[in-house]
């Protein structure tokens, strides 16, 4: 499928094309990506899920999920400001050059996917991955079964990709639940945290799998609700993260026990976490 | 093959690799440096050899610290260095660092620029177990030539062809052999393999993990980085970048996973917030981690860290409650 | 062209600036060596900072407050007078040229003293030279 | 007469039974026989493992931040007591919260002096008083407890304990005459040798494991001056700039506090005179403002507080109006 790619410490230029605020307190940003060399940008084949080392010249580099599906022309990443390196990130123009390594890591296997049905849940910022993988999913409606998304954030103005989830809700080959945690002006969808929503909603276990993002404690309390809905700990996905440094597995800062995030995973399923120590 | 140095033909032999070569030998108990004439023999260094394949500062990337700037890559020395005196436990630490770092560019280039001559110890140091570990000093793994002190000669092996080469710089005479393996199997016969390895694989991680132990044996810990800093085969890492003035570097640097900051995200969650986490990850990476990966434990019985360890924590303290829990 | 060396000066916001703003109100001559920081007090100059200053490049540093008893938060500068006494000698233990760090009191109607001071700090660490032991150099091996 | 050992073990299994501290932390023997631990009890049973150690050379202060929630008594000897108090000074610790077994202190050996007698040292016997039996591989030496001793403890001001819950009966060794006898050797020299053996002796072996900090009972910052990334103070390699400023900064972080247990340097495992930087600043705490550290909870800290008549020639001010220019 995807031919390996070269793996070691040294990032590709890559320019900022264009730089979409996306949540109302600002501190999450889209950054959509060309890498300099036009082979490589070409060569640049990810699978939903997967992540790539950002670098700022004088600050660092950081893993980042990859927010765009592969299908997609620009290289794009939605980015929390939070330590050094996003901080810097979020203070740079459109047309400015930072460094990209990647993809790094393993990303959701969809081929197993194929003829099940999938149900995507997402909590907060940690929707981007997820955001590539419903991309992909209905780029390829017909491999797959019924596609659910659940999808909460804090309030309205904390929402990711506004415009794609009103496009996405209209779609009548999918369903699309929506919540916020707490009643807002001007909000009509869901009210709930992602937990109970996704006890209403309440989607069959059976010829499906589970792909789960979103903070711990939104972790914590859906899986009990997937395993009531017959999801086994084999058809649960999540996706780890952790410091890194190198992002392929030489560093071992990003080390759950045995298993690498960078190398390992980041996806993991649910039976597999459970063998690990609880590192994360 | 083998070959018989005379003790006197030491001196003169280290000359003539100074004359062709960089040639680093062990310079005082501290560590090694270039050859100056200085040279210590009497036990291990308390830094190890692995210094010249994971450097205290690995320079990766150069820039100029302004937007748009485009870094390049640093191409590392380049210059053919042999290394003299590595004690068999340190060259058995490359190995085991290599089992992880053999795709790395910057570890490739080292290594293929350095050779290394061992020396096997005399006697055991106080905190010495190679053999424990499974170490054999005289294979001569990981060298290119292996040195063994015997009566009033250095016993030689030759490993490599590149040892070869080096050897045929000084006045080395083909025999020895037999002495050579006598000594390798009274060492052998002396010095057996700790059967904790053997209880350690066949443990169940969680269990080993769990285990309630930890919470004492961690209590003296500082967790500090002397023994990792000063351990053989840790090789974790730090990438750090670098900014004076106008110019930038990206370097890579030797961490400790007893520091809080190794594990601690960009928000300030720590998956191995307390003190006892990062202590136990440390031994289970090297004990149990490493072990189930690559069939062999991440430590080479050099006992550095035991000999330096501010708190005294001994290591077979750990290894011991890990093996028989 | 003749070398001048480059002093940061941590002026405190109530007096020392104060007393610089005067100095160049009155059209005091000084030497141009120095870069100010405004601090909100003397006592807010750390240790860390004087020595992040040198080893980002620069020859000296100047750090001045009010005079005992002026200080705006009462007592700041005398604080910041046993913290001063401590590092000078402990930077002095060490070997590094005393000369390089200067504590001043300048009060914002003594423009003429800042001049004074400046001129005299500069005159000193002209005389010691570029800082060359706490500047930090960054070392590339095989830089390509 | 019972032994210090004994007399410790005696006391700590009172203060268990008795409930005046649920935890004591001391010290235990070692992997060595030149080395000791710092253990915790738990129960009157576990106190046979205590000792009065030749080699305590770690702080046990160091350990209070483990075991918060909990009283804890501490074999304590001056500059144990002393840390403690520091403690409790800056609001670290309360002072009922801690039980402090006073022992006046015979002083400590220092485990690298001792290792250096013979290849491989089989056994110490220490009479806490005047003489130390070593037993190398090569033999029997009778060694001057004076010649073994920390340096510290050389120039240790307080080896009895002034601030106790309960002192044990024993004979400390003399407070010093001469404290500052290293610190004035470096003193006399030149500047320019000064700063060569300030790269020499410290920064040049500096690896950077930072034992020196986590040994000290009195480095508790929740994040470390060296771990700050906004702004970064000092970079993260073995950069001579940034090893001397991690040095300067934490020697003049324990101004006015250090109690010269000697961890950081004991703790060193390249063996780094750290010591000599914070000895200096207690040397000019002592001179400048008659200020020694921890011998009173109650008291202010050197840096909290202020004289009128503070020394201020030091200032570039000063020196001007006093040759009249300004």
């Amino acid at each position: 499928m995807v031919a390996a790619p070269k793996k070691d410490m040294i990032p590709l230029p890559a320019k900022i094309e264009k730089v979409v605020v996306e949540t109302d307190d600002g501190l999450l940003k889209s950054f959509y990506l060309r890498l300099l060399d036009e082979e490589a940008q070409r060569e640049f084949k990810h699978t939903p899920g997967q992540f790539a080392m950002l670098s700022v010249a004088g600050k660092g580099e950081c893993p980042i999920g990859i927010a765009s599906a592969p299908s997609e022309e620009l290289i794009m990443f939605t980015v929390f400001r939070t330590g050094l390196v996003t901080d810097a990130l979020h203070r740079l123009p459109e047309g400015a050059i930072i460094g990209l390594r990647g993809p790094l890591g393993n990303g959701y296997p969809l081929e197993k996917f194929r003829g099940k049905n999938v149900v995507l849940i997402a909590g907060g910022f940690a929707v981007t991955t997820l955001r590539a993988t419903l991309v992909y999913l209905l780029e390829h409606r017909e491999d797959y079964g019924e596609i659910t998304m659940i999808y909460g954030a804090r309030n309205p103005g904390l929402l990711l990709y506004k415009e794609e989830l009103a496009a996405w809700r209209k779609r009548e080959d999918m369903k699309l639940y929506l919540t916020i945690d707490r009643e807002a002006p001007g909000w009509d969808g869901l009210v709930g945290f992602v937990p109970q929503i996704t006890e209403q909603v309440a989607p069959s276990g059976e010829n499906a799998v589970a792909l789960v993002c979103g903070p711990p404690i939104m972790i914590k309390f859906t899986l009990p609700v997937l395993e009531k809905c017959g999801f086994g700990p084999e058809q649960v996905y999540l996706s780890l993260e952790n410091r890194m440094r190198c992002g392929i597995g030489l560093c071992h800062h990003c080390n759950v026990g045995p298993f690498l995030v960078c190398r390992d995973g980041p996806v993991i399923t649910l039976a597999a976490l459970k063998r690990l120590p609880p590192e994360y | 093959m083998y070959y018989i140095l005379k003790r006197e033909d030491l001196r003169p032999w280290l000359e003539a690799i100074n004359r062709e070569y960089t040639l680093f030998v062990p310079r005082t108990r501290d560590g090694f440096g270039p050859y100056e004439g200085e040279l210590y023999l009497e036990g291990k260094t308390r830094l190890s050899a692995k210094e010249f394949f994971l450097p205290w500062r690995e320079p990766l990337l150069v820039y100029e610290a302004r937007p748009g700037a485009l870094p390049k890559v640093v191409e590392g020395p380049a210059e053919q260095r042999v290394v003299f005196g590595v004690r068999p436990c340190d060259a058995r630490g490359v190995i085991l660092i290599e089992k992880v770092f053999s795709p790395d560019p910057f570890w490739q280039k080292r290594r293929e620029a350095t050779s290394l001559i061992g020396l096997v110890c005399e006697e055991p140091g106080t905190e010495c177990f190679c053999w424990a570990m499974g170490v054999n000093p005289f294979s001569g793994e990981g060298l290119d030539l292996v040195l063994v002190p015997h009566e009033e000669v250095y016993l030689v092996k030759v490993i490599t062809e590149a040892g070869k080469k080096l050897l045929s710089l000084s006045r080395a005479a083909e025999g020895g052999e037999e002495a050579f393996l006598s000594r390798e199997k009274e060492f052998k016969a002396k010095f057996p393999v700790s059967p904790a390895l053997e209880k350690l694989r066949e443990k169940d991680l969680m269990t080993i993990y769990e285990a309630p132990f930890w919470e004492e044996l961690a209590l003296p810990c500082l967790n500090c980085g002397a023994c990792t800093f000063l351990c053989p085969t840790c090789y974790c890492f730090d990438v750090q970048d670098e900014v004076v003035g106008s110019e930038g570097v990206r370097v890579r640097l030797p961490e400790a996973c007893m520091f809080e900051l190794y594990s601690r995200h960009a928000s300030g969650h720590n998956p191995r917030r307390s003190p006892m986490a990062r202590f136990r990850n440390r031994f289970m990476h090297k004990f149990k981690y490493f072990l189930d990966e690559y069939g062999e434990p991440l430590c080479v019985g050099c006992g550095r860290c035991n000999e330096e360890c501010p708190a005294n924590i001994n290591l077979w303290d750990v290894v011991r409650a890990m093996s028989e829990v | 062209m003749s070398w001048e060396p480059k002093i940061i000066a941590f002026l405190c916001n109530w007096c020392s600036y104060a007393g610089a703003d005067l100095a160049g109100v009155s059209r005091l001559r000084y030497p141009p060596s120095i870069r100010v920081v405004r601090v909100p007090c003397s006592s807010r100059v750390s240790p860390a900072m004087i020595l992040d200053a040198l080893k980002s490049g620069a020859d000296g540093v100047l750090v001045s407050g009010c005079h005992p008893g002026d200080c705006h938060y009462l007592t700041g500068n005398l604080y910041a007078r046993r913290r001063f006494y401590l590092l000078k000698k402990l930077l002095e233990f060490v070997g590094l040229d005393p000369e390089r760090v200067q504590f001043a009191w300048v009060s914002a109607s003594e423009g003429d003293v800042f001049a004074k001071v400046v001129t005299e700090v500069t005159d000193r660490i002209k005389a010691l030279g570029p800082n060359t032991k706490f500047r930090k150099v960054l070392r590339v091996e095989g830089k390509s | 007469m019972s032994t210090l050992t004994e007399k410790i073990r005696e006391a700590a299994q009172k203060v268990l039974a008795e409930g005046l501290a649920e935890v004591v932390l001391g010290y235990t023997q070692g992997s060595l026989p030149y080395r000791n631990r710092v253990t915790a009890v738990n129960t009157p049973e576990e106190t046979s493992r205590l000792i009065w150690p030749s080699f305590g050379v770690l702080n046990p202060a160091n350990v209070l931040h483990k075991l918060k929630g909990k009283k804890v008594a501490l074999i304590s000897p001056g500059c144990v007591s002393r840390a403690v108090v520091v403690l409790c000074q800056e609001g670290q610790v309360k002072r009922d919260e801690v039980y402090l077994l006073g022992v006046p202190c015979p002083g400590m050996l220092d485990p690298s002096k001792v290792r250096d007698l013979g290849k491989k040292i089989l056994r110490v016997e220490d009479d806490f008083k005047e003489k130390v039996l070593v037993v190398t591989s090569e033999g029997e030496k009778i060694v001057a407890r004076e010649e073994l001793l920390r340096q510290n403890c050389l120039e240790c001001r307080h080896p009895t304990p002034p601030v106790y819950d309960e002192l044990l009966e024993g004979e400390a060794r003399k407070p010093s005459p001469s404290p500052y006898q290293k610190v004035e050797e470096i003193e006399a020299r030149e500047v320019s040798a000064r700063w060569q053996w300030f790269q020499e002796a410290v920064v040049s072996r500096c690896i950077r494991c930072y034992a020196c900090r986590n040994a000290c009972p009195l480095c508790y910052c929740p994040t470390c001056f060296v771990d700050d990334s906004r702004p970064q103070w000092v970079g993260k390699t073995r950069d001579p700039v940034d090893t001397a400023l991690y040095h300067l900064v934490r020697a003049y972080h324990l101004a006015g506090r250090c109690v010269d247990c000697g961890s950081c340097e004991a703790a060193c495992p390249m063996d780094i005179p750290l010591r000599l930087l914070t000895k200096k600043l207690e040397k000019e705490a002592l001179s400048a403002f008659s200020f020694e550290s921890g011998l009173d909870p109650e008291a202010p800290l050197l840096l909290t507080t202020f004289r009128e008549e503070d020394p201020e020639d030091f200032m570039i001010t000063q020196e001007l109006k006093a040759l009249g220019k300004i």
